[in-house]
C-alpha cells in the first residue's frame, strides 16, 4: 500500500472526515470515507486486536495498582488503543519510538517489561528500561519536547544511510507548544524519515480541543510545513495501522516525514490524581465509550470468522498472565541505593559530588548505627 | 465583667478567623485582587473550570466569567509573551506555570522581555504582572514536576522574586504582588499548599520585599525560604532541646534581598546557615553567603553553611527523601560547629 | 474592500501564485491573480508612492551614517518598502504595530522621529521613543517574540471592547521560531483582532528560504491555525496595500486575525556587518533590483498620469529635507548620563542598585577630578 | 657548534607556530576535530556559507560539505532539540547558539533534556554534544547581544560549562570538549574573538576542568573567567607599580570548579576579588565566593570581593563602558581594603 500520489506531489488539505476504514458497527467501508487506504490483512488485524486486548488490561491493571498507592502516578490510555497500538505498530525494532507519558502501552507492545516500564511512575528512578536497546526514548513530560529529538535522531541515522524510521507521540494539547512547530518544520526541511502521531484525545487534562486549536482539523498544520497530514479515525485501528504503515513506507523510502492525527477520546482522567468531573460531562464519556476501539474492531473479526472463541480465550489468557506479572512487579519493593544518586550525572568524575556523596554515606551509615542502636 | 472596646474587636477578628491552606490563601488572594481592581486577569493552563491542577484558581472562573479567568493554550511562552501585550495595554495579568520546569519554555520572554521592557523604555512601559510558579519538591513527583528555578530567576536583574512560606503571607505577597507596578516571579511553594493558618483576611503582613524573623535566637541563624523556613524552625526547635538558641529569618523575598534584616541577625549571632531544596552550586545560597559574608565578614565566627540539595537532578519520588536538607541534615551541619555551650 | 467569502466561512489554501495587483511593468492585473481585490484609489497609492520615496531615502541616508560609523548598526529595509510601508499604512494611529530590527522605515511611515527611531541603532539606549504614545512597540530583536505581545495587546483591547487592531511584522526565517507558532495558535484560538505580516525577503542572515522550510508558501502556515492566509507580491504596495487593509478591516469587525506572506527580497546585507558575497550571487541581487516596488508604481502612476514634475519635486523635496533632519540628528552625540542606568530598572526602588549607583557617581566624579587636575 | 634534538624540535615548533586569534583557534579546533572524527557536526544558525557571524565556522562547510555542517532553520530549542536525537544516536554535534541571549528559546532543552539525559538513564544514553555559545559584551552590541548567561546554566547539574580566554586554550579546551562524553557547553567571549597568540597546533594546554595560574602574586588573588583574565591582568601590572603582588587565576571551567587550584591560591594570599561582566546579584561570582569562604575561611584576611557588572540589564554600547568591570575599578576595589604595603 502506498500513499495518494497526490500528496507527494502537491498540497493537500486533510480530509474533513477522519479516514475510516471501519465503522463502529464493525464494517468494512469503501469509497472516499477510506481515503484510499485498503483494510489490513485479517491476520494483521487479529494481531492488532490481540495488542490491543493485551493493552487494555495491561493499562487497567496499573489504574488500579495506581488507587491502591503502588504507583506515584500513571496516566492512562485506555480508549486510546486504535491510535496507541496501530501505529506502534507499523514500525519495525530497528525504528526509533519516542513516546509520552501517556504511551505506555504502545512500549508494552513494542516489548518492554511491565516492571521497566513503570518504574518512573513507581518513582524509583527517571527512566527504567535501556533506550537504546530497545530504540524507544524515555516516556517525555515536557510536552512536545521529545519531537525534536525524534527528528534529530532520524537526520542523524540519514546522515549514517541507516533506513531507520522514527516515530512519535504527542497530543492535541502539545502540538500548542513552539517545540512542536520546531519538530514539524526541522523535519519537513531536513526530509527526515519521521512520522508524527498527534493523539487527538481532546484534552490536555482539562483543557478542551476548541481551547487549544481553532484549525479545522490539527492534521491540517502539515500543510504549513509541505508535509502530508492524515486525520484519522482514532479508534479505528484498521486505519490508524494503515495510514502509518504507508508514513513509514514513505520515510523509510527517503519521502519525508508525515502528521497523523488519530481522533480519539481520553476515557480516564488525565491521572490518578485529576478529577474530569469539573470540566466534563460524564454523558461525553458514555457516549465515546459507545466506539470503543476493541470492540470495533472485534465485530468485524468475529463477522469475518477470524476471532473465534480459542483464540479469543488464549488472548485473553495471555492478557491476565501479562496483568499477573504486573502486580507482581509492582508489589516488589526493589531496594533502592541512595548513593547511586551521585554516579550517573556525569560521566567524568568531580570531586565536589564525591565529597556530597561521601557525605550521604556517612549519614546513612550513621543511621544504620542509630537503627540498631534502636533496634537492640 | 466589662469588656473593652479592644476585646470586642479581638474577638470579632477571632471570629472572622478562619483555618486556610496556603492554597486558600493564594486562592482568596487572586478573588479579592480581581474584585478590588478589573485590570486583573488571570490565565494559564487548566486554571479555569479546573481551577488549576492545585486548585489555587478553583472557583475563580465561575465567580469571574471567561473573560477575567480562562484556559489558555498549551504553551508557556505564548502565555507570558501573550501577558507582555496584556499588561503593555494596562491589563494586570497573573499567570500561571503549571510546574517550574514548565516555565524553561518562557525563559526568553521572561529573561528578554518580562525583566528589561521598563528598563528599555526608561519606565515609560511597566509590566505589571505577576507569573505564579508552584515551585520545588517533596511532593512524590515524578520528573520535572519539583524543580527549583529560583536561582535563574533572582539572577535576572529586572524580575521581582517572592516565595511565601505560610498562608498568611501567602494571602498578602500575593495581593501585594498583583497590586505592584513591576513584574513579580511569584514563587509557591509546592509542599506547603496544604499547610494551614487561620487567618483573618484581608491579612497584611510585613512588605513583600522584607525579611522576617520568625524566631529570635542568639547562636546562630537559620535563613530559609518557602519550603525550608519549616525545615530551620523544627531544626530550631529540636536544637533547642540540645542548648542552642537558633534564630530564624523567612526571606520571603529573594530578589530584592533583605540585606538590612538579615544582616542584623548575623551580626548578632555570628553564624549563619542557608537552608535550599536546589542544588548548592549555583543555588540561591551562594548569593545569600557571599553578600551576608561581604557585608558582615568581621562579625562572622564561621563561614556562612550551605544545607541544600546536592549538585544533582531532583530525584525520583522513592529517593527524594535522601536529597532534601532535612532538620536532621540541618543540625547535623549546626554540631560540625564547636559550640561552647553553657 | 472584503475578503474573500471562503476564507471566512472554510479553510482555503493560500494561491501558490501570488496575489498581485500591478505587474512588474506597472500594468494593472486583472482576473484570478489578484485575489479578488480591488487595486486601491489613485490618490491612496500617490499617497504610498510619497511613502516609499522618503523611506528610501531615510533608508540610504541612515545606510550611509552607519558607514561613517554613526550608527553601531542598521538593518536596511531597501527594496521591501512595498511590505514596510504598504501594511503599515493599513492602520490608523490608534491601533498598535509591533516591529523588527528590520523596520524602522515602517515606524517613520507611522510618525516617528529618525532621531527617536535611530536611538537604539545609534547606542544611546535599547528604545528611543515613547511606545504608548505612538501605539509602537520597541522594535524587536529575540525573533517572533513580539509577535506574542501583539497577540496580548489585541486580546486586552478586545476584552476592553476597544476597536483596535495589533499589526506585527515578522521575516521568513522568524517563522521557524517557535514563538511564531505560539503567536498564531494564540491569536486563531482567541480569535484576536491581530494582522501578521511575513515579509519573505528570502534570506535570514545568510541562510535562504529553502533551508527555512519546506512550504509552497509561508502563508500556507494559516491553515494550521484554521486563519487566512494570504499570499502577496511583496513588491507590489498596491496588493500588500490592498490586503492589509481588508485584513484590518476583518479583525476590527472580530473576524480574527490573518497571516499575510508578502514576498520579496533583501537588496542589502543583513546589516551592515554582513557579508553577503558569502552566500548570494550578485545576479540575484540585480534580478531582484529590477523588481523594484518603487519603480512599478512609478511606472502606474506615470501612466495614469498622477505623477507630474511637480508632485515629483515636491515628494524628492521632502525626502531630502527628512535626510537633512536625519543627518543633523545623527551627528548630534546627545550628552548621556550613566547613573540613568539604575534608574528604569524597577518602579519600586532597591537600596542595593541605589548603593551601586552611588558607587558608579563617586567613581564618575573622581574621574572628572582627576581629568581637571590633568587639565591644568 | 652542533645543535641538540631539543633545539631542533623548538625549532620546528616556532617555524610550525602562527599567530592565530581566538576564532581562528576555535575554527581549527572545529576543523581537526572533524577530521579526526567522522561522528562530529557542526550546525546551527549561518554557521554553513557565512561562516558563522563571527567567522567561527568559516571554511568548515566547504571542506566538509553540507552533510556535515550545515545551515538549520532558525529555531534553538530545534537546533538543542535535534541535536539530543542526534547524540542518542551516536553523533557529536557541535551547534551554535548566535548569542548568549539567543540561547534562550533553547533553554528548556538544555535544562530538561541535555543536563539530565544521562543522569535520567543511569549513564545508559550519553550526549556527547558542544553548545557553543559565544558570550558577554563588550563589542559595542545592541540589546541582547551582550548578554552574560553563565550562572544559568553553572547553575543547572549535569551540565559542563567552560569559557576560555585565550587563543591556546580556545583550540585545546574545544577540541576536549568535542572528544568529551558529557554535553559542554562551551562559551566564547565574544570580545577576545579577535585576540591573538602564537599556537602550534594542535595544541593542548591544561585539561579543560582545572583552573590555571596565569600570573604569580602574594598580596592577593583576582580570579576571572573569559574575558575578564585580560582585565585582571592588567589590574595586576598596575597594581604592581603600586608595589602590590597580584596573583591571577583564570577559571577556564566554570562547573566544575576547581577547588584545589584556586583554593591553594586564595590560602596562600589571604585576600581574593572574583570579576565578571556579568550582572552581580546572583551572579557566578556568588558561587566562587561562597565556596571559597566555605574551604578557605581561617586563611582569610578579608571577605571576597565581588567586582562585576551592576544588577541592572546590559546598557547600549554608548553606555557599557560604565558597567564593565575595568581594570581601574579593579585597582580600587584593592585599595579599598589596607595595605601595608613594605
Ligand atoms: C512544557 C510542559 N508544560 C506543561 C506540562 C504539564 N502537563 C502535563 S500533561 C499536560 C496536558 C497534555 O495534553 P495533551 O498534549 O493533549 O496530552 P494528553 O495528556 O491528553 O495525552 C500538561 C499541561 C508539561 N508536562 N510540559
Ligand atoms: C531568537 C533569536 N535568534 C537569533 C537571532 C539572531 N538573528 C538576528 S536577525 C536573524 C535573521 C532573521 O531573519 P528573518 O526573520 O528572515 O528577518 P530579516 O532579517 O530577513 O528581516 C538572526 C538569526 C535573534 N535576533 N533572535
Ligand atoms: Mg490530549
Ligand atoms: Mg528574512
Amino acid at each position: 500500500m502506498s500513499l495518494n500520489v497526490e500528496h507527494h506531489e502537491s498540497r493537500v488539505l486533510p480530509s474533513e472526515k477522519p479516514v475510516r476504514l471501519l465503522d463502529n458497527a464493525g464494517h468494512a467501508l469503501r469509497g472516499p470515507e477510506t481515503g484510499g487506504f485498503e483494510l489490513p490483512a485479517t491476520e494483521t488485524l487479529l494481531e492488532l486486536y490481540r495488542r490491543m486486548v493485551i493493552a487494555r488490561r495491561f493499562d487497567v491493571q496499573v489504574t488500579a495498582l495506581t488507587k491502591q498507592g503502588r504507583l506515584a502516578t500513571y496516566p492512562s490510555a485506555y480508549g486510546q488503543e486504535a491510535c496507541e497500538i496501530g501505529v506502534v505498530s507499523a514500525i519495525t525494532a530497528d525504528d526509533w519510538f519516542f513516546p509520552t507519558y501517556r504511551d505506555s502501552i504502545a512500549l508494552l507492545t513494542r516489548g518492554l517489561e511491565p516492571a521497566d516500564i513503570l518504574q518512573s511512575f513507581r518513582g524509583d528512578w527517571h527512566n527504567g528500561y535501556d533506550q537504546r536497546a530497545h530504540r524507544t526514548a524515555a516516556q517525555a513530560t515536557p510536552l512536545a519536547t521529545q519531537a525534536l529529538h525524534a527528528v534529530g535522531l532520524a537526520h542523524a541515522a540519514r546522515l549514517r544511510h541507516d533506513p531507520i524510521v522514527t516515530l512519535t507521540y504527542l497530543g492535541d494539547g502539545a502540538t500548542s507548544e513552539g517545540d512542536a512547530h520546531e519538530a514539524f518544520n526541522f523535519a519537513a526541511v531536513w526530509q527526515t524519515p519521521t512520522v508524527f502521531l498527534v493523539q487527538n484525545n481532546q484534552f490536555a487534562i482539562s483543557t478542551p480541543l476548541s481551547r487549544q486549536s481553532h484549525a479545522t482539523t490539527l492534521a491540517d498544520k502539515a500543510v504549513g510545513y509541505g508535509m502530508p497530514g492524515y486525520h484519522v479515525d482514532g479508534n479505528d485501528v484498521a486505519a490508524m495501522y494503515a495510514v502509518a504503515t504507508a508514513a513509514v513506507d514513505r520515510a523509510r523510502a527517503g519521502g519525508g516525514p508525515t502528521l497523523i492525527e488519530g481522533l480519539t477520546y481520553r476515557i480516564e482522567p488525565h491521572t490518578n490524581s485529576d478529577d474530569p468531573t469539573r470540566y466534563r460531562q460524564g454523558r461525553e464519556v458514555e457516549h465515546w465509550k459507545r466506539r470503543d476501539p476493541i470492540e470495533r474492531l472485534e465485530k468485524y473479526l468475529v463477522s469475518e470468522g477470524a476471532l473465534t472463541d480459542e483464540v479469543r480465550a488464549e488472548i485473553g489468557e495471555a492478557a491476565e498472565a501479562l496483568a499477573a506479572r504486573t502486580r507482581e512487579a509492582m508489589n516488589e519493593q526493589p531496594e533502592l541505593d541512595p548513593l547511586e544518586l551521585f554516579d550517573h550525572v556525569y560521566s567524568t568524575p568531580r570531586t565536589a559530588l564525591a565529597e556530597q556523596r561521601a557525605a550521604l554515606e556517612a549519614e546513612l551509615a550513621a543511621h544504620r548505627t542509630e537503627e540498631e542502636v534502636t533496634a537492640r | 465583667m466589662s469588656r473593652t472596646a479592644t476585646e470586642r474587636a479581638a474577638d470579632a477578628a477571632a471570629a472572622a478567623a478562619q483555618p486556610m491552606t496556603m492554597a486558600g490563601a493564594l486562592n482568596a488572594a487572586l478573588r479579592d485582587a480581581m474584585e478590588a481592581d478589573d485590570r486583573v486577569v488571570v490565565y494559564g493552563e487548566d486554571v479555569g473550570p479546573l481551577g488549576g491542577v492545585f486548585r489555587v484558581t478553583d472557583g475563580l472562573q465561575s465567580r469571574f466569567g471567561d473573560e477575567r479567568v480562562w484556559d489558555s493554550p498549551l504553551a508557556e511562552s505564548g502565555i507570558i509573551g501573550t501577558a507582555v501585550g496584556m499588561a503593555m495595554y494596562g491589563m494586570r495579568p497573573v499567570v500561571e506555570m503549571q510546574f517550574d520546569a514548565f516555565s524553561y519554555p518562557a525563559f526568553e520572554q521572561i529573561v528578554s522581555h518580562v525583566a528589561k521592557m521598563r528598563n528599555r523604555t526608561k519606565g515609560r512601559l511597566e509590566l505589571p504582572m505577576v507569573i505564579r510558579i508552584p515551585c520545588a519538591g517533596a511532593i512524590g513527583g515524578v520528573e520535572h514536576h519539583s524543580d527549583s528555578s529560583e536561582a535563574y530567576w533572582a539572577a535576572t536583574p529586572g524580575l521581582t522574586v517572592v516565595m511565601p512560606s505560610n498562608p498568611a503571607d501567602a494571602y498578602s505577597m500575593l495581593r501585594e504582588a498583583i497590586d505592584s507596578d513591576d513584574p513579580v516571579v511569584f514563587m509557591e511553594p509546592k509542599s506547603r499548599y496544604w499547610s494551614k493558618a487561620s487567618l483573618e483576611l484581608p491579612v497584611r503582613t510585613e512588605p513583600m520585599n522584607r525579611a522576617k524573623v520568625v524566631r529570635e535566637g542568639t547562636d546562630v541563624t537559620l535563613i530559609g525560604y518557602g519550603p525550608t523556613v519549616r525545615t530551620a524552625l523544627d531544626a530550631a526547635s529540636a536544637a533547642e532541646a540540645e542548648g542552642l538558641s537558633v534564630e530564624v529569618v523567612d526571606l520571603r523575598s529573594l530578589s530584592p534581598f533583605d540585606d538590612e534584616t538579615v544582616s542584623a541577625s548575623v551580626r548578632k549571632t555570628s553564624r549563619a546557615a542557608v537552608i535550599h531544596e536546589a542544588a548548592q552550586f549555583g543555588g540561591y545560597g551562594a548569593e545569600v553567603a557571599a553578600r551576608l559574608t561581604e557585608r558582615n565578614f568581621f562579625h562572622l565566627a564561621a563561614p556562612i553553611l550551605r544545607i541544600t540539595g546536592y549538585d544533582i537532578p531532583y530525584p525520583s519520588p522513592k529517593l527524594e527523601e535522601h536529597y532534601l536538607p532535612t532538620p536532621d541534615r540541618v543540625l547535623d551541619a549546626l554540631a560540625s560547629w564547636e559550640w561552647d555551650l553553657a
